[in-house]
């Protein structure tokens, strides 16, 4: 690297310093210490795009690699490193962070916790994005969960309490499943690297390690590796804590944890499971397979059940995410199979890929403008609480639209990209998996002109709210309007981002044999 | 040369030792002030021109005055100054045990065998020791500065009163 | 000066209005002029372009000019798009322009009071920007993101009074319905793309359109038995059913009423119906390929010709018990369009793009009349409360004629006469069946009978409410346009008459133009004539022979068949039947997966949560009952134990400084004494 | 002091030519002493007549700013001329030398014998390593800068001797003030000429003044006074040496009104005279310091102007800097003691700690020309005015432009 | 008797009068200051030893008495504060009184 600084390491750890300083100054104002988050964390952007300048893309190996001996005695190492995949995360994560603390600036209770710990959320975030060593990537896994957990406990509605609790009791259920799985793969190979597993992986001899823990060991491992995935992000049926952890969380904490933590999920799934597992991987992935598609189609269809806004678009963003691990089943699904088109499989990832970017984009914006009505409210984001907001709101009722027409797969905008790589791959590879998904485009274009209808037209419903009804504040459209603006972005000009990871994904694609 | 090192030791030793010995505590603490000028006269004397002065600026400078505010700061009255002498077992005991201690150490003196040539006295010019300093030695240098820090920051803790209504702006 | 434009420029006319709208986005609210000004001119610009276009085109009229370009790259692949000029798009593109920039100067006057008339100009030129992208993109991928565009855009402008509740549901449905027949498009793209693994028309021979590609795709066999040409063919045919209003999904077009007039007329003529036709024409060769194949279930065609018979028969029939003078107007829209399908089903595809071209103009010229009628009669559209409009409204009432009888197909002066003629003598030479020919010569007894009952109750008796009776005509701004349209839907029909195809040769292709004589095929051509007679004449008998007294006055075709015409009034019940099946389902799907989410995964976790807890509870009582008293014992010992030796703790100074000088010389003499070194 | 280039215009040698003179026929160790002791007279003559007529400059402007003559009376001796009461100082001392020495009786004799004495020793020492002129630096040393102040800290201990010995309770608390007051502004005092140390890279006076030789243009001097962060130094310093000397607007150990006259209560005659004296000498010392630090030591301030000798140019300076202490004591008010604090703790310590970031942007920018240059000026003073006008805020809150209610405004 | 022995000596004579001085003491302060002559005398053997050293241009001994100076004004500092502390709280500054932390 042409740059001896290690980007990697103070990427992860200056939020954290922004963590830890916000925390020591006791005596900030609350202002101060708005500033203070949001500064530290814009520092995610500002070095991802200093990354992103040095970036290569043609290497598909990680890069900007920092590699130390950590633990000896166990072979855990200090190992950091980036890639394609990483680098779109990490540049998601430094958009969203810096918006979702923009949209909390009128959190008023302790803002200066509120900021340490969004930024202690967002170190273990990138931590996760970058590390390349299960011991560490599987510390900042859970890591992310403490902050989170007060984030949602103690800023959040009413319901908060129960909503915190079964999102950590859940996840770390999950986690302690792959965390077994992790300690049998140590037991057999004497490695936590991931790039090495995956060599492992790729070749087949850690299948056969893994026999020799007995018949049923790759497949047990394999399932709680899962497990442990299929809750974060989440796979169709472990997705019950997400919606009310989604709707219950502070809005800056909900525009997080879909824009960001979601993604988390599908990246283990690209990162660790499947480079790991392709064969078992490929064996699950008729039932997975069903899975997604539930995911895709009932999480739609949930989504019209529901009247709580902000449980709305949760279960959206189950059918959004569900999209991306239809693709990547789909592919392995198809992996071996003679004839197989690697055009498609290259589109599934590559949707898959784009898809958690755009929806990280749109879901927070998403996010925001229910919480922007839920402030002006006073607490409530029912779907009959409201009515004619376009007319007292037009720049608000513009703007969410516009978010509102991305997370529906507008052409033009961001998302459709994404869906339609996605639609692309997976009906190369299954077209009927294709054909029913189709639905879930048809629901989630049902429910968010629902939303659009009785929430922003029509005459005033709600007693008085229109005519008080504020339009959107300086702080809210520098939140909001960055988000537009690369929606717009990304939505024209998709090579942005697609040219970061292509040669990763044909790489990718190209080792698609069953060993 | 020796005469003049004689003349600043015995100077230095017996205004420590009269400082250590007398019973206002005003006069001790300026005696110490007399000897630490003696200290930096030695300084001078083995060619520390820096550290001679830096000993007088922090010493004479800025202990010195704590030290007297200190004084001033925890009598009650004039009396309380002349400190009650030493319980005589105490002072028994430390002038045994500082006895012992001298003994020990002359004794270790003499029997180290430290055959050292007189030499011309050594020059250190600041600059060096700047480079000195900020090279080899600035991991050091930061952490002095960070227990500076901490100590005025800690100085300043202790000392000050409780008092939440002391008013800066009266009218 | 001679004006071209290359396909490689041909960007610039969509592009144009889209910047238009991307200034009106920008401008604040009270930026009326430069937000319509910025409009205008685009559209007028555009048109120029477009008219530069149609004259290079015209020059090499059988060549497709593409202009081909990757969008972005995705693994060792790309997407690619490109833009595509041949007389279609060049005909379309003229059209859709001008049609557009007349409607859009009309908007000046009708819009001239709305709150948001800068965002009404914002969303036209969206709307003509989406509509133009679909004329001339050369990929099906961008057509269909023009497509999509449309789609928004007919949203915002049906929507556009989103304070009306109708009008917003009415933007749902239009949203929704066309977004089930996207949905088929969509498979049919992806299949296609799949398939031959381009989504380009015409790329130097391996474009979807051209023979190599649509050799491959016909000799395949998919579900069914159906050719695979077939299968894709009708599932982009889905799309262009949603779009264009046909049978089954034609439920939104009424409804779609709700917007601004103007609204309408774009709707209706120029932009969005007209896109479902064009798709078709588009990908004709893609529609054909199974033609020649035998032993297949269904030509792909067929299914076309069939729906669009349907749909024509159907439209003409509501059309006839409607009250609404939009409703009336967006009834025939469908049955034109069935027509239009008809067509393309029947093998003429030049056919159906003349009378798309051709009833543009008159439906605008008719959807801008009626808009003149409404906003001249305050706002009222229900035309047995309308009557007596014809003296007051002189250029509306004479222009509105004209396109009433271009539409009624009154013969040889009017366009609508011509390009119908065409699409019947096509039907009638299709050899598969000749029941589509019956529904449309039907359909043409009814428009010229609904046409006549709408001008006479519209224009002719008595003013029938307060708002009729004091009505002025309208200002130029709308006039003009009304004038330059009924010009055209007299003159555009000229350029097709079977005497002088000149616009169906330069369609196919030829620079030649072989006309031949009338009295060809005239026994049609009479027979026709005569069906518009009869219409025309029933409808005078029964509406312009006695016109209605009162607005309550009771219909003369209700009172003759009161089920038939209030079942028709009804649309059919079209909407009753979706809701009753389609919306249960959904509502129906919607509460199962809520209930999954609630009681069976949700429940599921509930119980391990609770038998987690059980186990917790039995475990701390085993634990504080058995285990924890050892422990404290041992506790409680160390305890004293460290207390003893916490004696020598005396807390003062001297001592510890005292020991530590001790140790210091125990330390010393150690050394010392132990021979240290 | 180093040899002299006799290619140098007369006038800039004259004052070594004639010690030479004098004692060039000495052997070398007996010749060194004479030299030092010549060195030490010369000074002591100098800066005492210095003295005399700054008490008297002192007396008059005042009185002048006050609207009143000042004294007038004095005849010169013998001629029984009366001008501008020119001989008042000899006058006073003589007075002062005549005068009965008052010890009370609960006095610490020693101590109070030794406070003055104290005092002015280590006002004189001071003088030791100012470079006078081009050639007149009584000692060159390598740490000079650091000498000076190190000596100068000792004065320190002398007030509160003086204090504490004189066993008064105005006395005591003038001392146990003076102490404070000297604790905090020693402090923005050192920061303040740290920047020029580091600048300069030198803690030597002659290396210090050599490093601003030159002139921008050909006109501005390369006087650190002419950069941002030299300005700001050099008004931190001159604060802080207002207060480090005791005089007002800082005067506060000595605020007749509160204390009668501080530590200086108890003192009369011969001894008063002596603290009198080494507090001009102190704040000649200072002043001669800042000189040296800031205002280019003894440089011309104009090309064309370099035939002045130096010892000429510092004395201007030195003047002028004198007479500007006077101003100010005649302009400002006094501050009150929290006030006093308030203003060394919270505003002159930070901001005297941004100035030294400042200085180091500085010399690591040093290298930029053209219109990095401006860039350079631009940023810099960016970094001293930002910080003075926001700190300064702070400092003035809740502090309303003072409305004069029968005033004109 | 060689003159760093004469310095070393020095510094012993030094250490132990501050020893003694804070042995016997009751005052806190006078305490302190004996464990400043008791730090200075350390001083002073760096320095001694820095006179007499082979390579007094590397200039450790220099270097590690200005830490070492630096460190001691910390710890007047924090002393004194200390014992003003103890004043406040007891009233007078007997060491022997300030026994409370006492086991």
């Amino acid at each position: 690297m042409n740059s001896s600084l290690p980007l990697l390491s103070l990427l992860v750890f200056t939020p954290w310093a922004g963590a830890a300083v916000l925390a020591l100054l006791c005596g900030a104002s609350a202002t101060m210490s708005r500033v203070l988050a949001l500064v530290f964390s814009l520092s995610t952007l500002a070095l991802g795009l200093v990354v992103l300048r040095a970036f290569d893309p043609a290497r598909t190996t990680p890069q900007f690699v920092e590699h130390h001996d950590w633990i000896t005695a166990l072979n855990v190492h200090y190992y950091l490193g980036l890639d394609g995949m990483s680098l779109l995360l990490v540049l998601l994560t430094g958009i969203v962070t810096p918006v979702a603390l923009l949209a909390s600036w009128r959190v008023d209770h302790c803002p200066r916790m509120f900021g340490a710990l969004f930024l202690l959320l967002q170190g273990a975030a990138l931590g996760v994005f970058l590390a390349l060593d299960f011991f560490h990537w599987f510390l900042f896994w859970e890591l992310s969960l403490v902050p989170a957990y007060f984030l949602i406990k103690l800023w959040g509605g009413p319901g908060a309490t129960r909503a915190a609790y079964q999102f950590v009791v859940y996840t770390i259920g999950g986690s302690a499943f792959m965390l077994l799985g992790f300690a049998a793969i140590f037991a057999a190979t004497g490695t936590l690297d991931f790039t090495q597993l995956a060599q492992l992986g790729a070749d087949g001899t850690l299948a056969q390690k893994l026999t020799a823990l007995g018949g049923w060991g790759p497949r047990a491992i394999f399932l709680g590796v899962l497990l442990g995935l299929a809750v974060k992000v989440p796979l169709f049926p472990f997705h019950t804590w997400l919606p009310p952890a989604y709707a219950e969380a502070p809005t800056g904490a909900s525009m997080f944890l879909t824009g960001v933590m979601s993604k988390m999920g599908v990246y283990g799934f690209l990162r660790i499971l499947w480079p790991l597992f392709p064969a078992q991987l490929h064996a699950a992935t008729p039932c997975l397979l069903w899975l997604a598609l539930g995911g895709v189609v009932l999480g739609a269809f949930a989504a019209m059940k529901q009247t709580d806004l902000k449980r709305m678009v949760a279960y959206s963003s189950i059918n959004h995410l569900s999209y991306c691990l239809l693709a990547l089943f789909a592919v392995s699904s198809a992996t071996g199979r003679p004839g197989l088109s690697s055009e498609a499989a290259t589109a599934a990832l590559s949707g898959t890929l784009l898809q958690m970017f755009n929806h990280g984009l749109s879901a927070a914006a998403l996010f925001f403008c229910i919480g922007i009505l839920e402030s002006r409210a006073g607490g409530r984001r029912g779907l009959d609480d409201f009515g004619g907001v376009r007319t007292a709101a037009p720049i608000f009722a513009g703007l969410c639209g516009i978010a509102m027409f991305s997370s529906l797969g507008l052409p033009g905008l961001n998302g459709f990209v994404g869906e339609f790589l996605i639609f692309r791959g997976v009906f190369g590879l299954d077209p009927s998996a294709a054909a029913v998904a189709c639905l879930g485009l048809f629901a989630t274009a049902f429910f968010l002109l629902t939303f659009w209808q009785r929430v922003f037209h029509g005459p005033s419903r709600q007693g008085g709210t229109t005519g008080e009804f504020r339009d959107v504040s300086g702080v809210e459209l520098a939140a909001l309007v960055p988000l537009v603006v690369l929606m717009f972005v990304f939505g024209v000009l998709p090579h942005l981002l697609t040219g970061l990871f292509n040669p990763l994904i044909t790489s990718w694609a190209g080792h698609l044999v069953l060993p | 040369m020796n005469a003049a090192l004689a003349f600043i030791a015995v100077l230095t030793l017996a205004s420590a030792a009269v400082a250590m010995a007398l019973r206002n505590l005003i006069h001790s603490a300026l005696l110490l002030i007399a000897s630490w000028f003696g200290l930096a006269a030695f300084y001078l004397w083995a060619g520390a021109e820096f550290v001679a002065f830096a000993q007088v600026l922090v010493y004479v400078g800025a202990i010195s005055m704590v030290v007297l505010f200190a004084v001033l700061l925890t009598r009650r009255s004039r009396q309380d100054l002349a400190v009650e002498p030493a319980s005589l077992g105490r002072a028994l005991s430390a002038l045994l045990v500082g006895a012992t201690v001298a003994v020990v150490l002359a004794r270790a003196i003499f029997a180290t065998p430290l055959a050292v040539a007189p030499t011309a006295t050594p020059t250190i010019s600041v600059r060096q020791l700047g480079a000195q300093l900020m090279g080899p030695h600035a991991a050091a240098l930061l952490v002095v500065g960070v227990i500076l820090t901490v100590a005025l920051l800690g100085a300043v803790v202790l000392a000050a009163t409780d008092r939440a209504d002391s008013k800066e702006n009266a009218p | 000066m001679k004006m071209t434009l290359s396909a490689q420029h041909l960007w610039l006319i969509p592009a144009l209005p889209l910047l238009a709208a991307a200034l009106g986005a920008l401008t604040p609210r009270s930026g009326r002029t430069p937000a319509a000004g910025a409009a205008i001119g685009a559209m007028v610009l555009s048109f120029l372009l477009s008219c530069g276009a149609l004259a290079t085109a015209l020059a090499h009229p059988a060549a497709h000019a593409t202009a081909n370009f990757t969008w972005f790259a995705v693994g060792d692949g790309a997407v690619r798009l490109g833009w595509l000029l041949d007389p279609l798009t060049a005909f379309m593109c003229v059209m859709v322009s001008f049609v557009s920039t007349l409607i859009f100067i009309f908007s000046l006057g009708y819009m001239k009071d709305d709150a948001n008339f800068k965002q009404f100009f914002c969303f036209l030129s969206l709307f003509a920007a989406a509509m133009l992208g679909i004329l001339v993109a050369n990929s099906l991928l961008l057509l269909f993101v023009s497509w999509e565009l449309v789609g928004l855009a007919s949203y915002l402008l049906i929507g556009f009074w989103f304070h009306k509740p109708e009008a917003a549901a009415a933007a749902k449905k239009a949203f929704i319905v066309t977004r089930i027949g996207d949905l088929g498009f969509l498979l049919g793209i992806l299949w296609l793309y799949d398939s031959t693994g381009s989504l380009l028309f015409y790329d130097n021979g391996a474009g979807v359109l051209e023979p190599t590609a649509l050799g491959g795709l016909a000799a395949q066999t998919t579900l069914c038995g159906l050719a695979l040409s077939t299968a894709i063919g009708l599932l982009i045919f889905c799309g262009a059913a949603g779009k264009s209003g046909q049978f089954p999904l034609h439920v939104w077009l009424p409804d779609a009423m709700e917007g601004p007039t103007p609204v309408s007329a774009l709707i209706h003529a120029a932009t969005m119906v007209a896109a479902g036709v064009f798709l078709i024409a588009r990908v004709y060769p893609l529609m054909a390929a199974d033609q020649l194949l035998a032993g297949v279930p269904v030509h792909a065609l067929t299914v076309v010709a069939f729906i669009g018979a349907i749909t024509a028969l159907l439209g003409a029939l509501i059309a006839v018990a409607q009250n609404d003078i939009k409703r009336v107007l967006a009834f025939s829209t469908v049955s034109q369009l069935g027509y239009m399908m008809l067509a393309l089903g029947v093998g003429s595809w030049v056919a159906a793009v003349f009378h798309l071209l051709t009833h543009a103009f008159f439906k605008a010229l008719l959807f801008l009349g009626a808009g003149s009628v409404i906003h001249a009669a305050h706002h009222e559209q229900d035309i047995r409360k309308l009557g007596g409009l014809s003296q007051p409204l002189r250029v509306t009432f004479a222009t509105f004629a004209i396109g009433m009888m271009a539409l009624a197909g009154v013969p040889f002066l009017f366009s609508g006469f011509w390009s119908k003629e065409a699409i019947l003598h096509a039907a009638h030479e299709w050899e598969v069946s000749h029941l589509p020919l019956f529904a449309g010569l039907a359909a043409v007894v009814l428009t010229a009978f609904y046409m006549t009952r709408l001008v006479a109750e519209t224009f002719f008796g008595k003013a029938r409410s307060h708002a009729a009776e004091h009505v002025h005509e309208n200002s130029a701004v709308m006039t003009v346009p009304l004038v330059l349209l009924a010009v055209c839907a007299i003159a555009l029909g000229f350029l097709g008459t079977p005497a002088f195809p000149w616009l169906q040769a330069r369609l196919l292709g030829e620079t030649e133009v072989h006309g031949h004589s009338l009295l060809d095929g005239s026994g049609l051509m009479l027979g026709s004539i005569v069906l518009v007679a009869l219409g025309l004449g029933a409808g005078w008998a029964v509406y312009w022979r006695t016109p209605r007294a009162k607005d309550t006055s009771p219909d003369p075709l209700a009172s003759a068949a009161p089920a038939t015409i209030a079942f028709l009034g009804a649309r059919m019940k079209f909407d009753e039947l979706y809701a009753a099946t389609l919306g249960r389902l959904n509502t129906f799907l919607a509460a199962f997966a809520d209930f999954l989410d609630h009681w069976v995964w949700g429940g599921a976790v509930n119980f391990l949560a609770l038998l987690g807890e059980f186990s917790g509870t039995v475990n701390r009582e085993a634990d504080e009952g058995g285990l924890n008293a050892g422990f404290d014992a041992t506790s409680e010992k160390l305890r004293q134990t460290g207390q003893a030796y916490s004696h020598a703790q005396t807390g003062g100074t001297h001592g510890y400084l005292r020991t530590v000088a001790i140790g210091f010389v125990v330390l010393v003499l150690l050394v010392m004494l132990g021979g240290g070194r | 002091m180093s040899a002299i280039a006799a290619t140098e215009p007369f006038l800039e040698r004259a004052p070594q030519l004639l010690r030479d003179a004098a004692t060039g026929f000495l052997p070398e160790p007996w010749r060194w002493l004479v030299n030092s002791l010549i060195a030490i007279g010369v000074i002591l003559a100098v800066f005492g007549t210095l003295f005399a007529f700054l008490t008297l400059a002192e007396r008059k402007i005042l009185g002048r700013v006050q609207n009143r003559p000042g004294p007038n009376r004095t005849p010169l001796p013998f001629i029984k001329i009366k001008f501008f009461g020119l001989a008042q100082p000899f006058a006073d001392g003589v007075k002062s030398l005549t005068k009965e020495d008052i010890v009370p009786r609960d006095a610490d004799q020693v101590l109070h014998f030794l406070a003055p004495v104290v005092l002015l020793a280590f006002s004189i020492i001071t003088f030791a390593v100012i470079p006078f002129g081009r050639h007149l630096v009584p000692v060159e040393l390598d740490a000079g800068v650091l000498y000076f102040f190190a000596a100068g800290a000792a004065t320190e201990l002398a007030v509160f001797m003086a204090g504490w010995a004189s066993h008064n309770k105005y006395s005591l608390l003038a001392a146990m003030r003076a102490l404070a007051q000297l604790i905090s502004y020693e402090l923005p005092l050192l920061l303040a000429w740290v920047p020029v140390v580091l600048v300069a890279g030198s803690l030597s006076t002659t290396e210090i003044v050599t490093a601003q030789a030159g002139w921008k243009f050909g006109f501005l001097p390369h006087w650190y006074v002419f950069t941002p962060w030299g300005f700001a130094g050099f008004v931190i310093f001159i604060v802080a040496a207002l207060a480090e000397s005791n005089r007002s607007p800082f005067d506060l150990p000595e605020a007749e009104s509160e204390l009668i006259a501080g530590h200086l209560t108890e003192y009369s005659g011969f001894k008063y005279a002596l603290f009198f004296m080494a507090e001009y000498f102190g704040m000649i010392a200072l002043s001669g310091m800042a000189i040296t630090l800031f205002l280019g030591g003894w440089r011309a301030p104009l090309p064309f102007l370099e035939w002045i000798p130096s010892y000429a140019w510092f004395g201007a300076k030195l003047i002028v800097l004198l007479l500007g202490f006077i101003w100010i004591r005649a302009t400002f008010p006094r501050l009150r003691m929290d006030q006093l604090t308030r203003f060394a703790w919270k505003f002159l310590v930070p901001l005297a700690l941004i100035n030294l970031g400042n200085a180091a942007f500085w010399s690591l920018t040093s290298h930029w020309t053209g219109a990095l240059q401006l860039i350079r000026w631009a940023v810099s003073l960016v970094l001293i005015v930002g910080p003075f006008v926001l700190m300064g805020r702070k400092l003035s809150a809740g502090v309303a432009p003072r409305v004069y209610r029968y005033a004109p405004s | 008797m060689s003159p760093l022995q004469v310095c070393l000596l020095f510094s012993s004579a030094l250490f132990c009068i501050g020893l003694v001085g804070a042995l016997s003491r009751s005052n806190a302060i006078l305490v302190l200051l004996g464990i400043e002559l008791m730090l200075n005398a350390a001083n002073l053997n760096f320095i001694a030893f820095w006179r007499y050293s082979p390579a007094p241009a590397v200039g450790t001994g220099v270097l590690f008495v200005i830490f070492s100076i630096a460190v001691a004004a910390a710890e007047a500092a924090v002393g004194l504060a200390l014992v003003i502390a103890i004043y406040r709280h007891q009233k007078n500054i007997r060491l022997q009184e300030a026994n409370r932390l006492k086991g």
